[in-house]
């Protein structure tokens, strides 16, 4: 057990995922000897040697292209993708090539990349470093896509996905890669497919993901003053949805509020929200509140305040399914 | 031939104009310095060989059409014109090697072992693709134009990785090197020294769009500025092709990194059976290289050289026309799909949302049944 | 009024907008000699000249970053991406640039661009030819999302579209484009961004857009003949959405059934089944029901006649909301 | 020397790999004949506007990072080492011209006429971008590496068409070469013959990487097997740079087409305020170029002509002072955007779903307040 930041813990899982096979390579820019502009990759180039952890060209499409034919040869490439908002430039090798051969060739083909990259806001970013693409993603068959929250969540993820035989989409809570926590680097990992109840509730289910997890469970905390007994979900995986879990937790409380930081139209709380309701119907007290960046671009960073959720904005979701007296009753989709 | 120096030197003395030929359009053997030592070893046998893919992969071309014409497919683009192109690089490979293609290399697949109804089946729409990539050397063709280039590179740079000496082949038209994901590949490639040949079948159309729209000199002139030597050679010289191929083969099994073909040939043509180049090809030009016609030269020499006599033709015809039957009664025989096939393959392993719709899928079809 | 196929419908729009603006052009490939792969613009550069009617290169991002240049410069680019699945190298373009720049230049520059985009399946083509990506350009703020469904909306729209000072994702419903109707090119238009219910009905509310409108009004006249009014939505657009109409809709019948053929998770429906629950909650009597197409990637093509929506897969769903008995009671998201 | 026959055969002579110098590292003006008559026009008070350009741009700079360190910006890409390149190229641009740049391009901005506190709005996150576009004939940087280029391209189209002679500039960096969009951009540039200039800055390194790992050989290289002619210039050489640029400016505005210009230079600081270079950048490699500055350089040029006299070099100091103290108390200035901008010109006409959540944003923060 060590204590490590979430970086870091990312870090040693991708130095594990390297020694034990030796199939995996990492490569992306600026990864070599700068370590990464957050130093996730610290380290590791010194150690592997540069046919292991390649500096690549500066070209997106071009490192996941030659991840896809690298996995044709039989290896397992693990992409850095440097900010969120440079991973369009990937988009048509992500989603027509890397999504869909396994598919295309009827299982002859694996495609074991994972694709790394840092996202959200509330770090003071410049444009385009503030991103939530996760939406566009898990909308695409063939790619599962998963997001941590905390350190020991980070290490064994990142080990799952880069074993994992289909590719996957690995979203790091940027944000948060300073926050600290316990990673047990042998303990058994959680199936990297399966949510987690962070904290039971009984009032409302709270589904959170990536870097809002800790705002979420402030935000139960605060309700827990207030007598409200709010059940925080780290959903974990984007693609597949773990919607037993929250299944589970809305027939026991039957209230929903589900936040992240991408745009609340066509995000993953659009999908929570149309499944639950399918699956509990009658089990609803309320309809799923959704709290969510806007429907804008991401904005200046002295606005991100009020495009980020935070717990206030959280608070009055819970309030609102609650059906309490809160000022925006028409705060809703 | 594998003296690193050696070959630099030739290369650069044909870069970047120069346009390789050993058989004139009228089957006159030429003699070339720099490139007759590469098909020297070629023998009677392997000549025949060559003739006879030639006339069956284009009476395979002509059949596909048929078959589209009378329903079978639901679409074809054909290969004409661009035989030697296809045969000459492609019978340069070894098996070990591993080929990216478009969609037009059916020639190629020919070669590389591909079952005649596997030619077929993402025409039929009775599979996305119709073969297991690692049987035969070679993905299953990359519609989106360009993609496959990088999947060569990654590839070749896994070959080099691994310390052994097969190489990569990215096949692309002339209307796919303006495509970003081309020239990333070529980045790529050399700045990784990758065993990689990018083989241009430049057939002067995209489409519709002549090549002058794409490119406002020779293709093969791009690859140099990137520092991957280039050699622009006449795509309907089969032989010609094949000594350019194995150039470039050599060069990169013997750690001379990536080289770029540019084979300039004539899609003789539509793009597919969809298209109607009456709208913009002009007839002139389409004669004009007409008598450039690839299978016509060849045999020219071989008659020539008096290799190809009467048996030889008869047999050289009797196969293609087994072929042509074969490979008609195989595209027949192709049957749809399951409809529950559907759900598979999307992963590797179990999705548990995808499942769900699976099984409820196959409930739904239970009702109805 | 004129009678015309969808496609020509479209063209004659274009016509009418070369005419109107000498700042329209149009950039894409094949649309010069060749007409486009479908004839929408036959003719045009022959009338219009190659300055106003240009083939590019063959480069998605090409055409629509050039497109994004001519913008600046004044012009209003319309640009034809040849089928749904070549759209991807242009992501980077259009999200990063096309949908930002008018939010990050503070309203100084305008993008009035205009991407037709042929889209959707049931032509029986390869791949790649058959996709319908509309939910990825839905959840991008600063897009507008439309796409018709009948030669008269596909007139008037794309003429809408073009004169837009918003970039506008134009989306044609490839297998309707031999569709005929009749089209009144000086009828006054319907703003884009509304929707229309095409039948009124009482007991289900059925939106659908684009391709599946004429299945949905197929599915309407079946259950009426079993009985059941079902009042029939064309969406129109996607981004906005319409949620007054629907919701005024769902206010009456209690019932709601989407259809598209892009894959479930994520897609248009799960942000109308979300968007409509949230304001309808107390007015639903069932779970909203999706009939879309499957989380795989679009199938060769002698299997997609499952993977798309068709009429007795929309009339299961109207079954499942009125709670009849019926075999897929497991049939949920 | 508007004839263009006569600029092919320059251009063409000095491909692909001379590089153009003007002025020697330590001061001495040499002669070129080619580039020599494109700066013969410029005045002692020009020369002494260009240097007090450069002093002025690098003390913005310095009091920029300053700015950064002191908490007042979030992030700052300082162009120490590049201020020739920039004032060069910008200086010989016209009003009506459009330049289209990366985000390290402060002194671009600077001649273009940007406010000061517009220089640093975007890195204070009061705002995405500091000015109107159409004020200064500057679109605001674009973070995304290479897609800019594409832009210029489109704008030189536009230009073409309306039959203006204005010309567009794409700015960008060697490590933005190897993107997809950069080599498109000279694709359609050369296709339509549009009025566009590349000018890349080589520093040398992107982020981390050095130009190396993007290139195998001279960036220079590679625009003219895209049919499009190309310079090498040194971009530390202030008259150099500003001789090549009007040349192509030329070329442009008399129907030549695109030029591309690789000006070959070194970023002396770190890749941006958050960077650390002391990870992989060479001691030696740095100090070499230091011996190259592009401000002493040109200061040792104006002192062999006299020209720099106490009086003018006390003018030069007093005014970059002056810049300095408006410079930082402008960005002081800049203050916070009000909350509810944030819904503000994401359409140019309002959007049903926007206006709606616009509506209980504001209703939301009147319960707050
Ligand atoms: C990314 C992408 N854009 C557009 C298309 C449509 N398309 C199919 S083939 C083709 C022309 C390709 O020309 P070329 O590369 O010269 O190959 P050829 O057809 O001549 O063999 C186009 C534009 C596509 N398949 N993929
Ligand atoms: C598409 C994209 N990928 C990655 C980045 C991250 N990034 C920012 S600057 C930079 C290096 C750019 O190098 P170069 O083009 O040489 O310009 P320079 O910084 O040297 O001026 C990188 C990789 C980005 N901004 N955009
Ligand atoms: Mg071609
Ligand atoms: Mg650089």
């Amino acid at each position: 057990m060590t204590e490590l930041t979430l970086a870091k813990a990312i870090g040693s899982g991708l130095r594990r995922a390297l020694l034990d096979d030796e199939k995996v390579v990492l490569l992306g820019e600026d990864i070599g000897k700068l370590g990464g502009v957050f130093r996730v990759t610290d380290g590791l180039q010194a150690e592997f040697g540069p046919d292991r952890v390649m500096d690549t060209p500066l070209a997106e499409s071009g490192i996941v292209g030659t991840a896809v034919g690298l996995a044709f040869r039989g290896y397992r490439p693990v992409v850095e993708i440097q900010f969120d908002g440079f991973i369009y430039p990937a988009f048509d090798q992500i989603v027509a090539q890397v999504a869909k051969l396994h598919y295309r060739t009827g299982g002859n083909v694996k495609m074991p990349i994972t694709i790394r990259v840092p996202y959200g806001g509330g770090i003071g970013a410049v444009e385009h470093h503030s991103e939530s693409p996760e939406a566009y993603f898990a909308h695409t068959a063939g790619l599962r896509v998963v997001t941590c929250s905390n350190p020991a969540d980070a290490h064994h993820m990142i080990r799952e996905a880069i074993a994992s035989d289909d590719p996957v989409l690995f979203f790091e809570p940027k944000r948060r890669y300073w926050t600290k926590g316990d990673v047990d680097e042998d303990a058994a990992a959680v199936p990297m497919g399966t949510a987690r109840v962070v904290t039971e509730g009984t009032d409302v289910t709270l589904v959170a993901y990536g870097p809002l997890v800790p705002t979420a469970l402030d935000a139960a905390a605060a309700a827990l003053d207030d007598g409200l007994s709010v059940e925080v979900i780290d959903l974990r995986s984007l693609s597949p949805i773990d919607f037993d879990t929250v299944e589970a937790s809305v027939r026991k409380t039957g209230r929903l509020v589900i936040t992240h930081e991408a745009a609340q139209s066509g995000g993953i709380g659009a999908e929570i929200a149309a499944s639950i309701t399918d699956r509990c119907f009658f089990h609803l007290e309320a309809a799923p509140a959704r709290v969510t960046g806007f429907d804008t671009p991401y904005p200046a960073s002295r606005l991100e305040e009020h495009f980020l959720p935070d717990l206030d904005r959280i608070l009055d979701a819970v309030d609102r399914v609650m059906g309490r007296e809160n000022s925006l009753t028409g705060w809703t989709a | 031939m594998s003296d690193d120096k050696q070959q630099e030197i030739d290369l650069a003395a044909l870069e970047p104009d120069g346009l390789i030929q050993l058989v004139t359009p009228s089957g006159d053997r030429v003699a070339n310095v720099a490139f007759d030592p590469w098909v020297a070893d070629l023998t009677s046998e392997q000549l025949l060989a060559m003739y006879e893919d030639l006339v069956v992969v284009r009476r395979i071309d002509t059949e596909a059409t048929a078959l589209q014409r009378q329903g079978e497919l639901g679409l074809w683009p054909p290969l004409l014109g661009q035989e030697a192109a296809q045969i000459g690089s492609a019978r340069a490979l070894r098996s070990d090697d591993f080929v990216f293609t478009s969609y037009r290399e059916n020639a190629v697949a020919y070669c590389r072992g591909v079952s005649l109804p596997g030619l077929v089946e993402m025409w039929r729409g009775t599979a996305l693709a119709g073969w297991n990539p690692f049987d035969v050397g070679m993905a299953s063709p990359a519609v989106i134009i360009g993609a496959q280039t990088l999947h060569a590179t990654g590839y070749a740079l896994g070959c080099a990785k691994d310390g052994v000496d097969s190489v990569a082949v990215a096949y692309f038209g002339d209307g796919a090197t303006s495509e970003g994901d081309v020239n990333e590949a070529m980045i790529f490639a050399a700045s990784f020294h990758a065993p990689v040949i990018f083989f241009c079948q430049n057939n002067q159309w995209a489409i519709s769009e002549p090549v002058g729209l794409q490119a406002q000199r020779s293709i093969a002139d791009r690859a140099p500025g990137f520092g991957i030597p280039s050699l622009r050679v006449d795509g309907n010289d089969v032989l010609a092709v094949m000594a350019a191929m194995r150039c470039a083969l050599d060069r990169a099994r013997t750690g001379g990194g990536p080289t770029y073909i540019e084979a300039v040939t004539y899609r003789m043509g539509p793009h597919t059976t969809s298209d109607d180049p009456s709208r913009y090809v002009d007839e002139t030009e389409r004669a004009a290289w007409a008598a450039k016609d690839p299978i016509a030269r060849f045999e020219a020499m071989l008659d020539g050289l008096g290799i190809l006599d009467a048996a030889a033709r008869a047999s050289v015809a009797a196969k293609a026309d087994q072929v042509a039957r074969d490979f008609r009664s195989g595209c027949l025989g192709l049957q749809d799909p399951e409809p529950m096939s559907l759900f598979d393959n999307v992963y590797a392993t179990p999705h548990s949302g995808l499942e769900r719709q699976k099984s409820q899928y196959a409930a739904y079809l239970g009702t109805l049944s």
